[in-house]
């Protein structure tokens, strides 16, 4: 029954984003903007109902079997992640209706909702798939659209920013492209569970082309989910989009190319082969020093959502971290983190876009005094914050502890410094803005209390995020065992 | 009845939200409301020691992360200590924010750090306590930048920076012993039984122990606290000398006692390094402290010096050691917060700060005067005030280790101690030609009444301290063999 | 040095590859990286194409029934179609962009821009 | 009954102090009268406990104070330290509301001389360590607020001595307790001597500390910088009780360690002994510099306190026979107690009349007060040992003991010990004499007996019983030495002790001391330190000059600890901030480092430069008229040049620039580049 929902979200969603420009109203685009992804956020949890209940399966998508058709694989963390995409896509759909009109000229509102819905389809189609060209598909579908999010707002800086995204992001993915092509040429395959096969029955006499083509595959997919040294573009383009956009990029996009290169560590090339080859050390060195350089270089940032935006790159090193690990736990405790981060850190992206809005005001030293003129917003900043600071009771508190389990489970106690290190820098930068929001004396003078708050309403979508976050933190215990029964399916 | 534990940690809360939000008419309503409703959480907080169930689990994340309260002989002595040293401070508040001004914030986190403290007590898991030990540090921030200066910024900063890194490292040392135990409860005597005392065992002791001891002040982690000073006074003294840095003491005992146990501990031979550090603790909180001319400066490095006596008794790990250090944990407390008070009456009244303006100060404050001189000598160890009964079992403890050093080093700091408490007590009382002519007087009945209170435990519990004496003897006993 | 010659497909994608890419790093102009971008493209997409050759064998354009073996592979070909089209749409996205730089800065050499002050 | 009588000797005067101190505040009066009456009440009161103390005494015990609880007793030995206490405190106490009257904040001294009153009686009584020590404590504080009572620069500084003296002898004491608690489990006192009587060698350690503690309060050599100090701050009536009493408490706790815990170990009598004699004499030897008064009795104090300290180590050192170093150590303490107080008193009158005590200025005083003189001569007579007085008995049957030890331990040491004594003996003629002739006998035409009508009969009843007491205890010592025998059993005497003293070997012993008296006197105050000048005789002291322990050894000592100390735990204080601040100016440093950009970029600069001049001008910030003013000089484009090729930035100017740099696609291709090529020949060269 729940076997054709993958297909049909990602249809509901495309369909419904070439069906908005059709309408010039904005209110048309929203109501059938919200209303595909409502579908489809009621669609994908029956989907992770049903895979929960019975198991993975895969689906065929047209006429042909696997070899040569199409076919998506859904299993527990597939359907995880479409309810997590379609949650926090919701949510930031649903702020947008309060704040996009503030960034976008009037025409353009339309069009943010198209780029959206076709990113978040397409985003859940790298998700799904189980062939590896269909996955290249949607990964330019995706960022072209995830470009288009970013330059929708006419700045040049915007423009710079899409420009630079644009160009790396097409580097890597022809690096991803290069290396499905050698795959294929060593395997004859594009289905994943079939390259699998193949591989492993080839990869003594081919060890070395799987080498390049894995270096490939992380290079490639590394640039596009910002680890460590190649995050060059993110900062520019999360800061300057529209806080919605910055949101769904960092809360999504990242996530989805992480998601894919997990699946193709595990399912394309599986464990055996990989444990072999050293890619894993380098995806952990890198995930380490991004923990700790994304810290580091966000505690140098002035602006705001540029601090912000650099705080993903330390917690993208986070996940990168645990897929280093190679180990069940580790990928699990990964796994967590995106979910944590997407949380929060959609979060943090929607209330530090609402203080830029409503004061007007990107730098973080100008905001003394903000906890008084929007306690609200502040609040959820705070806990936000604190979630990645690792408070416990919050989500971010219980990602560490995976971590920190994680690594002590692959005897590498050593690594534990980096993680705690990591959480201590995260302190140095949310704590100044957080304490200059409420107790910058000085400059509380002359504030007036929620002068320049937004009403509940508006902030409602926010809260939810932040309830998440709080949700997991207070019982994140489920959502992990979820996920370590969901990880043999991977495999 | 699982539940009733979160009644005294919730109710301060709820009150602090009440504190937040209400507008009060009137200055003595507002009083009433925050005197009975501490007052109320104290019976709550007894209501809880005595009739609730000893175990509650409230309610389970993970293996791991589980929200524990259990009532035992430790909680019973700190929740106690605390609700009564509360109650007077809020009582003693009043008058002294007042002047301060910005009661309001002062009197929700104060309230909201009640409630953590209360949580900090009861916590029967370090998961749980871990939890409070975070939130203590968050809401006692606002308290220490409560003047909004940049000077208290700073200091806010820096606690803050210490407060965290401690914090961080007590995660890690958790996460070590997690994996070695596979279960965080406080049991006495320990929870490694049957398993190897192996590298990974110390290296979790040490820097849980390191890591508590940030906010019990041992060297070098100790300079937050004179730091932190700058807060209002009330601030200081319940928290900088009874609710932080007792709850790091506290935390010290529960992982020590409670998650090694005294024998495993000892099988660690980590000690003598530790106690090189807490010896260094005692001598130099003694010899910064006699250089101190501010006042509140000077009692922020006796704090120091005293913690480390705690901290030693701790260490010891014998039955006298513990028995002193639970004692002077209390004792400490009344002492160091009737020493504040005194310090904070004389701020209000005359603004003075440093010892070279309080000349001749006790002609005209004869009572708080006096207070802190009985308090000076009980801090110093001079029978018969409760400092003494604390410092001959720390002292005891030190011997039979056959430590004599250690009992040598107490005694110097308590030489230092008088060096740096008499002065002031002598310049107070005998100006000789320099003394000026003051205009205020003893301050407030409502401020006066906590300290003559206190300085009357002190006597008290030095000249009758079997009753506490016993029950102290009871858990130490409990804990070590 | 023999495989080099033996597989001339390969080491053309790859000395194509190289081209493109030193053009993308080289070239402080938009409308050149974008070149630069489409070389790469080219490099990869004969690549991909190449190892669909089969030595001998036909486009897989049925004219008469044969057996399989005489066509070359036609997915790689039909995968290159699409990918022709997203590298074609990406290009068009980042022609477009860049004229919008050209309209902002007054410039396409990004250069100019840095000296500009960036932000 | 005996329990009620004996725990209320010591209650009566913690609440009388705290009584007065209340009613004080309202009439004056009314406390001085109500002081009188209560310390008569608790001395009629110890004298009602006089035919209890036989035996074992009167014992008690009070459960659970201080965790130990509260154990008295009140024994033969105990009994003469607490009857002697109350006694001049009874008689201070009158004589005090006479004193007084000029002073201020008497209500202050009255609370605090009844609290030294309760816990010197709290420290006779006590049966155990701990008790003892805490009254000790509280005797020390309440003590010190009887010296700083002037509240002058002076007795501000003898304070200071005393109280740093006080502390840190407490301490060395409650080190020597702890360790004696740690190795024996008790502290009571009856149940002491047996537990320690298996300790090894470490109870030598315990005694030299506990003996340090008490001996401060004895004033024993080298322990004794405060004594002087204190006594010539003190009032006069706190300074008799210091010196009569007070003193003792530090005896008291000698002799309780030393004969009874220690059971007379002969090492530590033999420490004691000599430290008497070096007491003894150097006491004696420095007060016939003074010209001070109270100084003069100060010092004679100290020198008494070292017969006294020379009978305990005596009582230690004679074994089976020392019964007779009992009774003289036992006859000096009452004895010493009684004229010393007298001299006090009297000196206090003087000062209450003149404020004045040096010599040079009371000389002749005197004269015409014959009252006064009787009772002084009395004491002076006594203190220097003139036979029919109590000290002639005390001081020969000492003089006896140390001949018996000379006879049991024969040497040129003990030869030389009783050589000391004698010479000593002879320094106490010599100041007493210089203390007399120059205050009663001299002539002066400032003094003829105008200030006769200010001695009240309050102030001399005192004077006068005492006086009594000093002859008749010399003249029919017999009731005394029936008390002593009464501590015999407590303290583990033996021996026979001579009660006949009028022997003409004894009489000419003292003749000989008298004889060198006259001649020291003669020879040093006369001719010594007599300076003759038109207004009369000016008294000179070289002894001010001279160095002292406390200025020369005591203080630079400390100083030296505390200056050590705060050095060396400054850097330990600041550490871990200053080890994180240095980092963190380094980096500033960094930042701040100047570095010659135009070095790398000459070349270029050099082709470039002529061109975009304009450009470079307004960057480089030069001013227009420089370049005028240099026109003529050199061509624009060349000094232009010049100032670029030498264009300074920071490091922290190049980073943040190449932050921005960094930030730029062209960078980010480049660092695409290096990770994709870093990856890929890591990757390959692994494997």
């Amino acid at each position: 029954m729940y076997n054709s929902y993958p297909l049909i979200i990602i249809l509901v969603l495309f369909i419904s984003a070439f069906a908005i420009p059709l309408f010039k109203s904005i209110k048309m685009a929203r109501i059938i903007g919200i209303s595909a992804a409502g579908i489809s956020l009621v669609l994908s949890i029956l989907t992770l109902i049903g895979v929960k209940a019975n198991g993975a399966y895969y689906f065929r998508v047209g006429h042909f079997d696997a070899p040569w058709g199409i076919e998506f694989h859904i299993g527990i963390i597939e359907g995880l992640m479409g309810v997590l995409f379609m949650t926090v896509s919701m949510a930031v759909l649903w702020f947008s209706i309060y704040s996009i009109d503030h960034d976008l000229s009037k025409k353009k509102v339309p069009l943010f909702y198209t780029l959206v819905n076709l990113l978040v389809g397409s985003l859940l189609g790298i998700v799904f798939s189980d062939d590896l060209f269909n996955c290249f598909v949607f990964i330019e579908i995706s960022s072209i659209a995830s470009c288009g999010i970013v330059v929708v707002k006419d700045k040049k800086e915007n423009i710079k920013a899409a420009l630079k995204y644009l160009i790396l992001s097409s580097l890597g993915s022809g690096l991803v492209l290069m290396g499905i092509a050698l795959v294929y040429s060593l395997t004859g395959h594009l289905n994943m569970a079939h390259i699998h096969e193949a591989l492993v029955s080839i990869y003594p006499e081919h060890s070395r082309n799987m080498l390049i083509a894995i270096g490939l595959f992380t290079v490639g997919l590394g640039v596009k989910s910002a680890m460590f040294p190649l995050h060059t573009w993110l900062p520019d383009a999360h800061t300057y989009a529209p806080a919605s956009s910055s949101a769904l990029l960092s809360a999504l996009v990242l996530k989805a190319y992480v998601i894919l290169y997990i699946k193709i560590i595990h399912r394309v090339f599986g464990m055996s082969i990989v444990g072999d080859l050293p890619v894993l050390n380098i995806v952990l060195l890198l995930g380490a020093v991004g923990m700790i350089a994304g810290s580091v270089l966000a505690i140098l940032q002035k602006n705001l959502k540029r601090m912000v935006a650099y705080s993903s790159v330390a917690q993208m090193g986070y996940v990168f971290f645990g897929i280093g690990l190679g180990t069940t736990m580790g990928l699990a405790a990964a796994i967590f983190q995106i979910f944590n981060h997407a949380f929060t850190k959609s979060a943090l992206f929607l209330s530090a876009g609402s203080i830029l809005e409503k004061t007007g005001k990107k730098n973080i030293s100008d905001l003394k005094g903000i906890g008084k003129e929007m306690p609200f917003t502040m609040a959820i900043f705070t806990i936000g914050g604190m979630s990645l600071v690792g408070i416990p009771l919050l989500s971010g508190f219980n990602s560490k502890w995976n971590f920190a389990v994680a690594v002590i489970e692959a005897h590498r106690v050593e690594l534990l410094a980096v993680v705690l290190i990591s959480s201590l820098l995260n302190a140095l930068y949310y704590f100044p803005v957080i304490i200059n929001g409420y107790f910058g004396e000085e400059s509380l003078e002359g504030k007036v209390y929620r002068n320049t708050e937004r009403p509940l309403k508006e902030l409602l979508p926010i809260i939810v995020l932040v309830l998440g976050v709080i949700y997991f933190g207070v019982s994140g215990g489920g959502l992990l065992s979820l996920i370590e029964a969901g990880i043999p399916a991977l495999n | 009845m699982n539940f009733l534990a979160l009644v005294p940690i919730a109710f301060p809360m709820a009150l602090a939200v009440g504190m937040h939000f209400v507008e009060f008419k009137n200055e003595s309503y507002k009083r009433a409301y925050l005197l009975g409703g501490v007052f109320l959480n104290f019976i709550f907080a007894m209501m809880v020691i005595f009739v609730a169930n000893p175990e509650m689990h409230i309610f389970k994340i993970n293996d791991f992360m589980e929200i524990y309260f259990k009532v035992d002989g430790m909680s019973k002595l700190f929740i106690t200590m605390t609700s009564i040293l509360w109650i007077f401070t809020t009582a003693y508040s009043f008058d002294y924010m007042h002047h301060e001004g910005k009661e309001q914030k002062f009197f929700t986190y104060f309230l909201v750090t009640y409630g953590v403290i209360v949580g900090i007590s009861l916590a029967g898991n370090i998961f749980t306590f871990y939890i409070f030990y975070e939130f203590l540090t968050l809401s006692t921030f606002p308290l220490v930048i409560h003047t909004g200066t940049k000077e208290a910024l700073a200091s806010g900063k820096k606690y803050l920076i210490y407060s965290f890194s401690g914090a961080t490292l007590v995660l890690l040392g958790m996460i070590l012993l997690f994996s070695v135990t596979g279960t965080l409860d406080f049991v006495p005597g320990g929870i490694l039984e049957g398993v190897a005392i192996n590298n990974r065992v110390t290296a979790a002791y040490v820097i849980l122990f390191l890591g508590f001891s940030v906010k019990a002040a041992m060297v070098p982690f100790h300079s937050w606290l004179p730091a932190a000073m700058v807060a209002p006074t009330p601030v200081s003294s319940l928290l900088h000398a009874v609710a932080v840095v007792k709850s790091g003491i506290f935390a010290l005992i529960r992982i020590t006692f409670y998650l090694f146990g005294a024998e495993a501990v000892n099988a660690m031979h980590v000690r003598g390094y530790l106690s090189i550090l807490v010896a260094l603790t005692i001598l130099m909180g003694s010899f910064v402290a006699l250089h101190q001319e501010n006042l509140k400066k000077r009692l922020a490095y006796s704090t120091i010096s005293q913690l480390g006596y705690i901290m030693l008794g701790i260490l010891l790990l014998n039955e006298d050691g513990l028995t002193g250090a639970l004692l002077h944990l209390i004792n400490h407390a009344v002492i160091k917060i009737t020493l504040f008070f005194c310090v904070g009456i004389i701020m209000l009244r005359t603004g003075y700060k440093t010892i070279g303006e309080i000349r001749g100060i006790g002609k005209k404050m004869p009572i708080t005067m006096g207070c802190f001189s009985i308090a000076s000598i009980s801090l110093i160890g001079i029978p018969p005030t409760n400092g003494f009964v604390s410092k001959w079992f720390l002292a005891m403890g030190g011997l039979q280790e056959n430590r004599a050093i250690f009992v040598v080093i107490l005694l110097v700091s308590a030489i230092l101690t008088a060096a740096y408490l008499m002065p002031i007590v002598i310049t107070a009382f005998f100006p000789g030609e320099m003394g000026k002519e003051l205009e205020n007087s003893e301050p407030p009945l409502m401020m006066l009444i906590p300290v003559v209170v206190l300085t009357g435990i002190t006597v008290a519990f030095g000249l009758f301290p079997n009753f506490i004496l016993h029950f102290i003897q009871g858990i130490s006993r409990s804990l070590i063999g | 040095m023999g495989h080099l010659i033996t597989n001339y497909y390969e080491t053309g994608a790859i000395i194509l590859f190289g081209v493109g890419f030193v053009t993308l790093l080289a070239h402080g102009n938009l409308i050149k990286k974008i070149i630069g971008m489409n070389i790469m493209d080219t490099a990869v997409f004969l690549f991909f194409i190449a190892k669909g050759y089969i030595s001998g064998s036909e486009a897989p354009i049925i004219r008469s029934v044969k057996s399989a073996t005489g066509y070359i592979n036609p997915v790689p070909t039909a995968l290159m179609l699409t990918g022709i089209v997203v590298a074609v749409s990406i290009t068009a996205f980042a022609l477009a962009l860049t004229i919008r730089v050209y309209e902002k800065y007054g410039t396409v050499d990004l250069n100019e821009i840095i000296k500009m002050g960036g932000e | 009954m005996e329990n009620i009588m004996l725990i209320s000797t010591v209650l009566i005067p913690f609440i009388g102090a705290a009584a007065g101190y209340v009613i004080g505040r309202r009439d004056e009066r009314l406390r001085d009268i109500l002081n009188a009456i209560m310390t008569g009440a608790v001395f009629l009161l110890v004298v009602l406990l006089y035919p209890h103390i036989g035996g074992n005494g009167v014992e008690m015990e009070i459960p659970d104070i201080m965790g130990t609880g509260l154990f008295f007793k009140l024994d033969a030995f105990r009994y003469i330290f607490v009857f002697i206490t109350s006694l001049v405190w009874f008689l201070t106490s009158i004589y005090s509301t006479q004193y007084l009257i000029k002073y201020k904040k008497r209500n202050r001294y009255y609370a605090f001389f009844i609290l030294t009153y309760a816990s010197t009686m709290g420290i006779f009584l006590s049966d155990h360590m701990l008790n003892l020590f805490t009254f000790f404590e509280v005797m020390s504080f309440t003590s010190y607020f009887l010296i700083i009572h002037d509240e002058d620069e002076y007795t501000r500084d003898a304070g200071k001595t005393y109280l740093t003296m006080a502390i840190a002898g407490g301490m060395i004491l409650l080190m020597g307790l702890f360790l004696l608690y740690d190795y024996t489990g008790t502290l009571l006192i009856s149940e002491l001597p047996d537990a320690v009587a298996y300790m090894g060698p470490i109870k030598y350690i315990i005694a030299v500390l506990i003996i340090i503690g008490f001996g401060v309060k004895a004033c024993m050599m080298p322990l004794h910088v405060w004594l002087p100090k204190s006594y010539s701050a003190a009032p006069t009536p706190a300074t008799a009780v210091l010196s009569g009493i007070l003193a003792k408490t530090g005896i008291f706790g000698i002799m309780i360690t030393s004969i009874v815990i220690f059971n007379k170990d002969f090492e530590i009598s033999r420490i004691i002994f000599a430290l008497g004699l070096a007491n003894m004499f150097w006491g004696g030897f420095l007060a016939i510099f003074q010209r001070n008064i109270k100084r003069i009795l100060a010092y004679s104090s100290m020198s008494q306190l070292g017969y006294i300290l020379m009978g305990v180590g005596l009582i230690g050192m004679l074994g089976d026979h020392n019964n007779i170093a009992i009774h003289g150590t036992l006859f000096h303490i009452v004895n010493h107690a009684v004229f010393k107080v007298l001299l006090f008193l009297v000196a206090g009158i003087i000062y209450m009349i003149l404020h004045e005590l040096s010599l040079n200025h009371i000389q002749g005083f005197g004269k015409h007060s014959q009252k006064l003189k009787m009772v002084f001569l009395v004491g002076v007579l006594s203190v220097a040992g003139v036979p029919g007085t109590s000290g002639f008995i005390s001081k020969n049957i000492l003089h006896e003991a140390l001949v018996e030890a000379r006879h049991m331990y024969q040497g040129p040491v003990m030869s030389f010990a009783e050589i000391i004594f004698i010479v000593s003996s002879s320094f106490t003629v010599v100041y007493l004499s210089k203390i007399f002739i120059a205050v009663f006998m001299e002539e002066s035409d400032k003094y003829w007996g105008q200030f006769k009508n200010e001695i009240q009969k309050r102030a001399l009843f005192p004077l006068v019983v005492l006086s009594a007491i000093a002859i008749h205890a010399g003249i029919r010592p017999g009731y005394m030495f029936s008390i002593m025998e009464k501590t015999e059993g407590f303290l583990g005497g033996g021996g026979h002790v001579p009660h006949n003293l009028y022997t003409p070997e004894v009489l000419y012993n003292t003749g000989i001391i008298f004889m060198l008296g006259a001649v020291i006197y003669y020879i040093v105050v006369r001719k010594g330190l007599i300076v003759k000048t038109e207004e009369g005789n000016i008294y000179r002291n070289p002894t001010l000059n001279w160095p002292d322990l406390e200025n020369y050894f005591y203080k630079p000592l400390a100083k030296s600890f505390y200056w050590i100390g705060y050095n060396l735990f400054k850097h330990v204080d600041h550490g871990l901030v200053n080890f994180f601040t240095q980092i963190g100016a380094l980096i500033a440093k960094i930042g701040d480092l100047k570095i010659d950009m135009g070095r790398f970029k000459r070349k270029e600069r050099n082709k470039a430069a002529p061109d975009n001049a304009g450009a470079y001008m307004e960057k480089s910030g030069i001013e227009i008229k420089d370049i005028v003013a240099g026109m003529g000089e050199r061509t624009t484009a060349a000094k232009v040049k010049e100032n670029y090729a030498t264009e300074i930035e920071s490091v922290g100017q190049i980073f943040s620039r190449t932050q921005l740099h960094m930030n730029s696609i062209i960078y980010a291709l480049f660092i695409f580049a290096i990770i994709l090529i870093v990856v890929l020949s890591y990757l390959i060269l692994r494997t």
